[in-house]
């Protein structure tokens, strides 16, 4: 509705078709075959992104670069220090310097429609991720920020019983933040019995400031009980507040986190530790998917226009006590994890048993 | 020192110099500025170390690389520019010991009491009374050359060399410093003396060495001498008149001081000169007379009093407006006030004068370089270019630099201040050749300074300010340098 | 022979390493050396420039300005809500950034010149002012075209056309913040080699207490210069925002470091040992090529800032090994 | 009369102005001025305090330290890769990271004694280096307990437990780091005032020239400084390690300018007016007051910059004023 309206300024595409996901992988063209898969082999790719720190960035970029590398293509990563000016800069660089095809992660439509078009006309393919760019021919995916902020929301209403004292640690001025503050703006007005008692966050400096803040909240609040639980809208801020709460003996506080990378698992795992649960897409598995939609673009397909990579709930309760799971096993554990066979076709699969076959 | 060869950049500071020094002689090193005296020191004390030559001491040859090693040789200088040998934050006392807690005789821990009680000591031997906690940055002028002598004294030394130290010091204080020189003298350390003035040079010295342009010219016991044969081998030419003296017609009154004060410096000095006329200020060290020329020149904020430049007030809050009203300045330090030794000649010519040699805000390159030459060749500044860094030329010429860039301002009143320190006699003699001339124009022309000679031999009217206030008042020949020092230094009215 | 070797190599030093590194490039990627990539490139550091001329004259009058990263934060976020809050003219959206930019130069030369605080110590405290400041004018929110405010209304206007195509438009072929950056490189060395301010900055900057000995009004100087780095910095801001076309926030925190290596690199050039800004603009395209062109060598991203603080020292060595040389 | 007063407030103002926060903060929230609390906002600034420690050493003989930060990222990725991915011995995990940092200093020291690079220049060249290389070091991944490594497989180790004790633990009731806080201020301080190598670093960075004509190896000295700065980075690093429990990338790069402001307070405190220890500690408590009670009082956090900013210019703007009053 009204409310979805997206940062960059652009359509609505994140959440429109919630449905145009779960059939994603059928849109292989048929007239695609043999002779179509060697052409596809030695692309250069171009991945733009607008930030790249923290183990997230890191397993998304691994996931394009395995995936890449599995059709026999070669990633070039363009980092912009969250600088989208400096985007904008290196999505032109990707162009001119004529890459087979681009795949932008994050950056909003505003900076980047230019250079999209740039792109466009020169022929190279591009594929988003988070940038909502709304651009005709260009498919966007995107995780449903939206949705994982409700499914951490509505979790730790009903283990609150409906009401209670939590604690939100966020911070405006990145789009995917204040895409998830509209749904605890939503989360709000339905559970009015849930007082919010403060709310801090600090991108420059997450994890130590939110712990030292944390900190300093649970000094405020000492007994046992008066904060029910922390709703940390970054999984930076998680750890941060995780670690505060758990060094403080604190353990009737819960955390509730989003995204999640193999080191937020690892956390989630650990029994003593306060943050039981998180929505998350797998970063890998963007990454993958991201890449057949771009190698079905270089196909000569036209994959649709907004592809939405569904996130998973995780929560303590359904890991494994024993050993330690990654990203990569947990598909085993949680349902919908990794649903990596997103995007794939089937010349998709034959030029990777191609190039495998080498 | 034997065969001793230095240059900067290329340029040959020092052409295999000669050097020894007997212990117990006090020793004059001199030269026109920029004849490599303090050069050949700065080498003989491990500051610079040498292209060529070698240094024996007491027969053994010593590889001087460093100050640590000269000071191990016991080799101790007292630098020329006082400001670099002492760091300003730190007590007196800590700057007395500065060698010793650098090297490695002392121990791990410092014993601030005992380090007090040594620093008080030593100065009351020397007869000072600086308070040994008070800080550097807190000391006058002639108070840290104090200090920079002490500190000598604490170490055991067997070459020791002042560099024109007694540039800063009062008559009392310098005779204080050559009493202390004949004492460690009769213990028989070996003493330099590097000086400008020649009456102290031949007062207190054994032997004479003069150099000139990095070379040994000659080197004489001072009993066989004559001034005058110091001078022709200083400059290579003998030296007509000390004092060149143009006759000017005084005309009206241009610079009108009332009642100016700020602090316990200057309490409330009236003085008035004339078109044409000289009028010296004469003082001793502390006497307030920088104090009064920066008052004037709106450098610092007067608490009260005015200033009119031919009848007009002076606006007091800044140098701008002392330009403007006609008075200009050329200040004591001059590195630090009177030019910026990283820019170049021309520029500094320039500078006060950007407006009149720009039009629309734009500089004209042709103006700028008429002024610089014009400037140069009246004044006799020697720089290979005006493009030249104005930290390269020798005092002298920094000097004249200094004063050259108020020519072209059509000020009326030059204030000078020591406009002489640390120049030698051929560059001095040329100064007052320009302030002669420029009083012939119909300047009026302020000139402060301690050295009671240059006022007598240059001024129309000489003044005598003591502790803050303009105490006697004498008519060219009516002074002597006696009954000058009394006034400066009792700063009464004449005993009846 | 040596010696003039050496000189040769201190004054072209930096800028053969330049010729060195596109040829280099060039050969090593096709389409490194295209009309297309090379105007991107000069455009990806206009904004980048801006900044880095304003930290070129305030160290001119020997001060170090740290606050014009958030001063360009600021001027973004203000230029985009003129648009997006409040819909005024473009005049407005322009100007308003720029009186902006002037009053945090004014606020920081009434610290430095007025109460004399150092100007690294005052820059930083206003570096940290400003960076509130902006984040309290929008509670915190990127700005952007018809944006949700936290009352639940939607900002009426949007980012205007005319005004993006300041960030993004060209100009016979030339994207315009190239144009508007080399017009600024020349004037500011117009200024500084022509006319009086300029050498009255640079007087003041060789030795304050000489200046004004000299007659010169040097906190009324140094004051400009304050108020310069501001504005320039503000056009920083007014670019990024027309580039991005929103108003981000924190935008400019980055480019501080970065503004202040391209001046240090232009220490190098030409020999000059000191803040000039034909420098600092050869310092910015260096950076600019290098960044471009490290990607292309697939130099891993992380990998950049090895190179960039590499070439940093490389040619700060040249300069000072040598300045040191002939100053014994 | 009024003279007192003034010099009286030069003197105390700074820590009357901690009192009077404080104070305030205590009555506004019972909870401010516990023990508890108390206790955990010094933990909380150990780190920071650490790494202006190193700040303050490296100003004290007139050189800036840029690199600190990125020291502290270098830092903290070693020593978790040490056990997790090495699992040497806790004395190793100890002694290399402060090597690491040691050989930063080294590089500092190298750039700016020996090539003469200007200190400003030569640290910030290294920031980039060493931000760099940490990141190189670990391909951008946040180092942690059995980490998934890019080849698939797991990483043997984890964060000890006696390592984390470190950051976490208590002695007697007390934060260990707050123990070792409160050591090393004191031996700094110990050091600056009664050892003959503190006043020689003083002397150093009073008036360079004049060390070195009274036979001082002022290289040396300098190099001794960088160094120690370097190590002292180290620990903040390492203390951030054992805090967090993970080794995070770019971690200490927000750190810089805290404990530069932290420093740059310091200068405030008892009217010193340079770089000094205990200024240094007081200005790190200020702080880490102030973020602690501003997030009681639930201020936003964006207003937090703009408090620290103005309590930034008020402490200098006390003891400018002064110094400057005193000197005329
Ligand atoms: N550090 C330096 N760099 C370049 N040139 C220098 C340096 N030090 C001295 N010179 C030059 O070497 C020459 C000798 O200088 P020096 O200071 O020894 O003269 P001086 O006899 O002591 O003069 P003064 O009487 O003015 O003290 C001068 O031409 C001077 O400009
Ligand atoms: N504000 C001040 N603080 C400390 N010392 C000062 C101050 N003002 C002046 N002095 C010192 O007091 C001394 C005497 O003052 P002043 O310079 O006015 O006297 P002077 O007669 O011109 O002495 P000189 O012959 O040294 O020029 C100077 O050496 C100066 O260093
Ligand atoms: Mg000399
Ligand atoms: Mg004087």
């Amino acid at each position: 509705g009204s409310k979805n309206n997206n940062n960059g300024g652009a359509s609505e595409s994140a959440s429109a078709s919630p449905s145009a996901s779960a059939s994603a992988s059928g849109s292989a063209s048929p007239e695609a075959s043999g002779s179509g898969v060697e052409s596809l082999k030695g692309k250069r790719i171009a991945l733009v992104m607008q930030f790249n720190q923290g183990t997230f960035s890191a397993q998304y970029i691994d996931g394009v670069k395995k995936q890449a590398a599995k059709f026999g293509g070669e990633v070039t990563v363009f980092a912009s220090d969250n600088d989208l000016s400096k985007m904008a800069s290196n999505l032109d660089a990707a162009v001119n310097q004529k890459f087979d095809g681009i795949l932008i992660d994050h950056g909003n439509a505003d900076a980047l429609t230019a250079g999209v078009n740039k792109a466009k006309e020169a022929g190279i393919p591009v594929v988003a991720f988070d940038a909502a760019l709304g651009i005709g021919g260009v498919t966007d995916l995107s995780q449903n920020d939206q949705k994982m902020a409700e499914q951490t929301l509505e979790q730790l209403a009903k283990d609150a019983g409906g009401k209670g004292n939590i604690v939100k640690v966020w911070v405006a001025g990145f789009a995917p933040m204040e895409r998830r503050q509209e749904s605890y703006a939503a989360f709000q007005k339905k559970y009015p019995d849930i007082k919010e008692i403060t709310s801090f966050g600090d991108a420059s400096n997450p994890q130590l400031d939110a712990q030292t803040r944390m900190e300093a909240i649970l000094k405020q609040y000492p007994e046992k009980g008066s904060i029910t639980a922390v709703w940390a809208a970054w999984d930076e801020f998680a750890k941060g507040a995780s670690n505060a709460i758990k060094q403080a003996g604190r353990d009737e506080i819960k955390v509730y986190g989003i995204d999640m990378s193999d080191e937020d698992l690892a956390m989630i795992q650990d029994p003593t530790s306060p943050w039981v649960a998180s929505a998350a897409v797998d970063p890998t598995t963007i990454g993958t998917v991201q890449v057949r939609y771009l190698y079905q673009a270089l196909h000569g397909d036209t994959p649709e226009a907004a592809v939405q990579i569904d996130s998973v709930y995780v929560s303590r309760d359904a890991l494994p006590k024993d050993k330690q799971v990654t990203t990569a096993d947990l598909a085993q554990y949680v349902p919908g994890w990794g649903e990596s066979d997103q995007g794939n076709t089937d010349y998709l699969k034959e030029l990777e048993a191609a190039v495998g076959a080498k | 020192m034997s065969g001793i060869s230095k240059s900067f950049s290329g340029v040959k500071a020092l052409h295999e110099a000669e050097f020894a020094v007997r212990g117990g002689e006090i020793h004059a090193l001199l030269g026109a500025n920029g004849a490599g005296k303090s050069t050949l020191m700065k080498i003989l004390s491990g500051a610079y170390e040498a292209d060529e030559g070698s240094i024996r001491i007491e027969g053994r040859e010593i590889g001087m690389r460093s100050p640590a090693d000269a000071k191990a040789a016991g080799v101790h200088c007292v630098y020329q520019e006082v400001d670099t040998s002492l760091v300003p934050q730190l007590s007196v006392a800590e700057n007395i010991f500065l060698d010793r807690i650098a090297s490695k005789k002392t121990g791990a821990w410092l014993n601030w009491g005992n380090l007090y009680a040594e620093a008080e000591k030593l100065l009351a031997e020397l007869g000072l009374s600086i308070p040994v906690r008070k800080k550097i940055e807190e000391l006058t002028l002639a108070e840290k050359q104090m200090v920079l002598i002490a500190r000598v004294m604490v170490e055991e030394a067997k070459i020791v060399i002042f560099d024109e130290p007694t540039a800063p010091l009062s008559t009392e204080e310098t005779e204080h410093l050559f009493r202390i020189m004949d004492k460690l003298k009769a213990s028989g350390i070996g003493i330099v003396f590097i000086s400008h003035r020649l009456h102290e040079v031949f007062r207190i010295s054994d032997t004479i060495t003069v150099m000139r342009d990095g070379r040994m010219i000659l080197t004489e016991p001072a009993s066989r001498l004559e001034t005058s044969d110091v001078i022709h081998a200083m400059l290579g030419r003998s030296l007509e008149d000390e004092y060149p003296k143009i006759e000017t017609t005084i005309g009206e009154t241009v610079l009108s001081v009332k009642d100016l004060a700020l602090g316990k410096r200057v309490r409330g000095v009236d003085l008035e000169v004339r078109r044409g006329e000289i009028v010296a200020v004469v003082g001793l060290v502390g006497a307030g007379k920088t104090e009064l020329s920066r008052l004037l020149f709106g450098a610092d904020v007067a608490e009260r009093g005015t200033v009119e430049v031919a009848g007009k007030r002076s606006d007091l809050g800044s140098p701008t407006g002392a330009i403007e009203s006609g008075i200009v300045l050329v200040p004591e330090e001059r590195r630090k006030e009177g030019i910026l030794v990283k820019e170049s000649v021309l520029h500094n010519l320039s500078l006060p004068i950007l407006r009149q040699i720009s039009s629309w805000g734009f500089l004209s390159g042709s103006r700028e370089k008429g002024n610089a030459s014009g400037v140069i060749e009246r004044l006799g500044i020697k720089t290979p270019s005006a493009g030249q860094l104005t930290g390269y030329l020798s005092g002298g010429n920094q000097q004249k630099v200094a004063i050259g860039k108020w020519l072209n301002t059509n000020a009326d009143v030059f204030v000078f201040d020591e406009p002489t320190k640390g120049v030698d006699v051929g560059a001095k003699r040329d100064i007052f050749v320009i302030i002669g001339e420029l009083a012939a124009q119909g300047k009026g022309i302020l000139y402060l300074t301690c050295e009671f000679a240059e006022a007598l031999g240059l001024a129309d009217r000489i003044l005598v300010m003591c502790d803050g206030r303009i105490v006697k008042q004498f008519l060219r020949g009516e002074a002597t340098q006696e009954n000058l020092l009394y006034f400066a230094s009792a700063g009464q009215e004449e005993p009846a | 022979m040596k010696n003039k070797l050496m000189q040769f190599s201190f004054k072209y030093g930096a800028l053969i390493f330049i010729g060195v590194i596109l040829l280099f490039f060039s050969l090593y990627n096709e389409f490194f050396f295209t009309y297309g990539n090379l105007t991107d490139i000069l455009r990806s550091i206009s904004i980048v420039t801006f900044i880095a001329i304003g930290v070129t004259i305030s160290l001119t009058v020997d001060g170090f300005d740290l606050s014009v990263g958030s001063t360009v934060s600021l001027s973004t976020v203000v230029t985009a809500t003129m648009m997006v809050w409040f819909e005024m003219p473009l005049v407005v959206v322009l100007v308003v950034p720029l009186v902006v930019g002037a009053l945090v130069g004014l606020l920081n030369s009434l610290l430095i010149v007025k109460i004399r605080i150092p100007d690294l110590l005052a820059t930083l405290a206003v570096m940290y002012i400003i960076s509130g400041v902006h984040k309290t004018y929008t509670k915190g929110y990127a700005i952007y075209s018809h944006m949700q405010r936290t009352d639940g209304t939607k900002a009426p206007g949007e980012m205007y056309k005319d005004f993006l195509w300041i960030g993004q438009g060209k100009l016979l072929g030339i994207p315009f913040p190239v144009i508007l950056m080399v017009i600024a490189v020349v004037a500011v060395h117009l200024f500084f080699k022509y006319t009086r301010w300029g050498r009255q900055m640079i007087m003041t900057g060789g030795n304050e207490e000489a200046a004004r000995l000299s007659g010169l009004r040097v906190k009324r100087v140094r004051t400009y210069a304050y108020i310069a780095s501001g504005v320039l910095a503000s056009i920083g801001g007014i670019l990024f925002a027309a580039r991005v076309g929103s108003g981000q926030i924190d935008a400019g925190a980055p480019l501080l470091m970065e503004a202040v290596a391209a001046v240090f690199v232009g220490y190098s050039v030409l020999g000059a040992g000191r803040p000039n800004v034909i420098g600092t603009f050869v310092g910015a395209v260096l950076i600019g090529v290098l960044v471009n062109g490290l990607t292309m060598l697939h130099v891993e991203y992380y990998v950049n800032d090895i190179v960039k603080g590499a070439v940093l020292v490389l040619a700060l060595a040249v300069t000072f090994i040598n300045m040191h040389r002939k100053r014994t």
